[in-house]
């Protein structure tokens, strides 16, 4: 019992110390982050450009496809120009 | 004849046992809270239900072949479901407000002085006869304090599923209590002046900022303290997948069908523990001072954090904002925000509060994962 | 005393191997690659923060017990997650340009040469002393060329799920680099003139043909090549489901929640096969090489194939197109498009490239069906 | 040589068994039936899909390791796919027009008699050489009678797997010629006077009735009848989380995402049941006589019932609406409006007819409970 | 066989009268229920106010909080009042 | 080895043999198939009436039951005419 209360308490003192030490840690790390990363000036340059608009990926490939198709048999000559 | 016997031996009124009757009565409160009291109804809802349904005689549906027993063993056993809901609550998370002024995650982390208190509480508790509760069993009980319902839920299939019916809706209604417990707490331990210290304007965040902060996390998260790295890593992949752009929809399907499936079937799959021999127990009993206990002294140690955060601060703290780092989220955050209004009128508090809020998530997965590595 | 040993033991720092730090910093590039360079971030973001979690030292993850696990035995070792994806996809690809042009089809039939070269490829390559691939896994390694995830990712799990990791990075990555690879050897098998071919309008196809078409290929299925059954089959599904127009709510759902859920697992559980002694080997760099050559080879006999029926047939065709017959959709036919229009600025191929786009697609579950059946 | 006698053995020419083809031939009825005739395409689509690909030989879609046959083991033998599917019935069922006429109960009552008098058929049938039911078999295919999807297939999963296919099929097929089957009964057993009764406005209900209408119906499955506690239970909570008003995420997710992906994987899993051995036996052919006899005696139950309340009711009650006690929601009730229209074009039932269609499901639900409780 | 059918026969008695008893007994109550809640005249009374808006659940409410960040940073000092 | 790399050989022969086949004889149902069901002239004759419109399924169908009440309780008499 005694000996269970001696186990919580070095389990309190070993828990408080890392949580401290984790979030102190990443307190300096994100201040570090926040100097490296500052906000943009004005217009929020795009170093990355429009949510999966380029995304290569199967799902939104095919979507894309689709639509496509779709597009070019009511308009054809007008295919879509923008590509990578 | 045999016949008749047997339908009447197959109705519940034949069949029903009291302790199965009074945990039906217990799920139909739940169920109440949710409904009429708004307790945090889409957890405490299907949690009621799964109560009641759990306890109808001769259904079996928490036994082997039963609907909710497959949810237990598929998604709770396994840690499954905790864990997808984090990844959903880390694309839905902003850290925005923590990335501005990230001396908040200070209060995040004070705050979990709740949690340890509690385990020492719990174990104290054993002086009572009929308690006993094991260093394991007073940890999961001890996490109530992280006010975080999936952490909870995680942590107390690790290391006491016996308890984690009880410790699930102690978790649940403390986080609905907060308007109730937080207030008179704040009072206390600020004066009217503190209350009403206006906090400067936060700086906007850089999207590459943004970006790389749950990379930080899951790194430090693998350098110190891996055993927390399902919680976090999953918060993080969430949180990745939102601020990343690049998988707009995988995003938001994580934080829409996703979390609102898996919370279906955690919350039946967890309220399906509330059997009478696990939850109608004097260590029931005791797991619900325990968590009262647990906001308290969170609440306390983020407050008092907060100010003495303030005396070394050369930009002004209002301390309330420290009571948000105990998570809770976002109703921790709107109390601090009220009591402010109500210290003055002018003064906003919301968006301060949101940064120890988030704080508190991190904060508490990280106690989580000390409690997997030191008890478990 | 005891409590700071373990705890010391349990930190990363102290059980980090090289290995695995090695792994994370694989997983961290991938993660780089999908966010900065939009290599297919719907997957590539979750295998690199898969391969991450993965080599997170004592977490255990991916061991018995831990979710990467648990994802990886129900989705993968099952084929499970694959085949839905692929009922997905079949319920967003729309085959009209194939059926008003099906022709077509020898272009992704002649394309699927780069995954049988690179079937002797890699028996070849175990005249390199270290490396030493059996029949099963030189055919896993061969469908890379399929340029096609969800076939390759079940191909491998069935026939070498050992080197599954590596496939599907190599697989997902040469995809995203169809942009870069393809070009050179697109100008290099075709003039100037070939490549301003301007080929004539594809006709209407009729709502019946189109609902027609998937039952059409299933029943080919069983006939010729029952071991395709299940690729193919989920795919005729999910396109039967588009077309028939009567269960728009399924298949609305095929496409979204379902692929998007299914993403998000299949990525975790594919990355969390990158561990360091299955990844940094020998054999993964043999992978790398043999799946550029799949690449390559395929675009040449895609290409190859379209001279040779341009020779025979009255409408003019533009050997351009061939390369799309890898697949890579819908990223091949885009390449196609840019080039059609290096060429000449009026020329517009996307409609053109997307018949052998998705021929592509079938051919490659056809090969897949082979493979199994005489290598698996 | 050796490989291409092989790959000889390993197409479907010479490797189709005559009884196999003939269920492919079966699949594609049933897919041309949902998608030309519109008959419940929903379900009869991938039931007839999965009734293909579970005959492709070679292709073990529905052996250990299959993709089906993992479908069937975690979703069918557990019965929580079609509990899922009552989960989201339920979240759907607006249960206004009963509350409005709680008489309508008991025409709901009436119409389940076609489930036992089809009992007593199938024990009948025994008589005839080369059929012989158990009592188990003939509970399950009596259920057909109560012409709701999710019932049939909960029941049969649990009393008699054998026979799953062909009941659900039967099931599926007869709720699709609800119009061709129920209106000359209707006509034969009322006077066209009698069809032509205008019933008188529903009352409105108030919010809190509708909240506790499932509760009360949950509490009286305990009381009575337990072993419909996991249907009933699940279609409840559907129904709280719809009327509750405060999960609305959850509510809308059950209909949606969750109704929809589960349908899939059921009506794959339940077509793969039709296995010529399963299928295409005397058993089969008694079972659908059976099945049309169910819903003929369950229309003429619910019609005598609605004349006999009509008798002593002060309120007028047009007999036809006893008809859509049988469920086949919504299609009974909309052809108990279409007939009533026929007799009086200004005659409009449907919205009365809702009242015992929704009864029917709750019916069924019991029966299904009563007979687990004494042939299970 | 003619045993099987007794069986069946007693079933059929058995379980028509449960059906009829459950649902006759549900009628009851659900016309006592109606009773006890009347529809409410005119303006129907919030007693159960706009579903989800004070809803303290995990997921909305890290919604709704995402959407307030948003707003704030664009409008500071006119941060919502609305609370509990 | 040397027997590895036959087996490799027979197997790309195999392989692309089939593959050819299977794309060639579908080449040719394809050509059969659209010869048979050529594009209707102007109107796309609705043989395949509106989607799900008269979708009997479960789910859609209580989808409109559901909407059809509530109509209903705002404009009685105008029930909906339209059925099979
Ligand atoms: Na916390
Ligand atoms: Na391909
Ligand atoms: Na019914």
């Amino acid at each position: 019992m005694a000996d269970l209360f001696m186990q919580a308490l070095e389990l309190m003192l070993a828990g408080m110390g890392v949580v401290f030490l984790f979030l102190c840690v990443l307190t300096g790390a994100v201040m570090l982050l926040t100097r490296l990363c500052p906000e943009p000036m004005k217009m929020t340059a795009p170093s990355n450009p429009p949510p999966e608009d380029h995304a290569n990926s199967q799902a939104s490939k095919l979507a894309a496809v689709t639509v496509a198709v779709q597009k070019y048999r009511h308009a054809r000559g007008r295919a879509d120009q923008s590509e990578d | 004849m045999e016949t008749w016997l047997t339908l009447w031996q197959s109705t519940g009124l034949s069949a029903m046992s009291l302790g199965a009757l009074l945990m039906i009565v217990v799920g139909l409160v739940l169920v109440y809270l949710a409904i009429v009291h708004k307790f945090e109804p889409l957890l405490l809802l299907p949690i009621g239900f799964g109560a009641v349904l759990t306890n109808i005689p001769l259904a079996g549906m928490n036994e082997a072949g039963g609907v909710l027993y497959a949810f237990y063993e598929v998604g709770i056993a396994t840690g499954i479901f905790p864990l997808l809901i984090f990844l959903g609550v880390g694309a839905m998370t902003d850290f925005s407000a923590l990335l501005a002024n990230p001396r908040m995650l200070l209060l995040g982390a004070a705050a979990q002085f709740g949690i340890f208190a509690t385990l020492i509480g719990a174990i104290a508790l054993n002086w009572v006869p009929g308690v006993e509760f094991t260093i394991q069993q007073a940890a999961a009980i001890a996490i109530i304090g992280g006010a975080d319902g999936p952490t909870a839920i995680y942590l107390s299939s690790q290391l006491a599923p016996e308890l984690l019916g009880a410790i699930a809706v102690a978790a649940y209604s403390y986080m609905a209590l907060v308007p109730v417990l937080q207030p008179p707490i704040m009072r206390l331990l600020t004066s009217k002046k503190e209350r009403a210290i206006k906090m400067e304007q936060l700086k906007p965040v850089s999207k590459r900022a943004k970006i790389l902060f749950p990379l930080l996390v899951l790194l430090l998260t693998v350098l110190l303290l891996p055993t927390a790295a399902p919680l976090v890593g999953m918060l993080c992949l969430g949180n990745l997948m939102r601020e990343s752009g690049v998988v707009e929809r995988l995003s938001k399907s994580a934080q829409n069908e996703l979390i609102n499936l898996v919370t279906i079937f955690l919350g039946l799959a967890v309220g399906a523990q509330l059997t009478a021999s696990s939850f109608l127990t004097i260590e029931t009993l005791g797991i619900l001072v325990l968590g009262a206990m647990a906001f308290v002294f969170g609440t306390a140690a983020g407050i008092l954090m907060a100010k003495l955060l303030n005396v070394f601060s050369k930009q002004p703290i209002n301390p309330l904002i420290g009571a948000a780092g105990v998570s809770a989220v976002p109703m921790a955050a709107r109390v601090v925000n009220k009591e402010g209004l109500r210290a003055d009128q002018h003064n906003f508090l919301l968006m301060h509060a949101m940064g120890p809020n988030v704080a508190g998530v991190l904060g508490s997965a990280v106690a989580a994962g000390i409690l997997l590595a030191l008890a478990g």
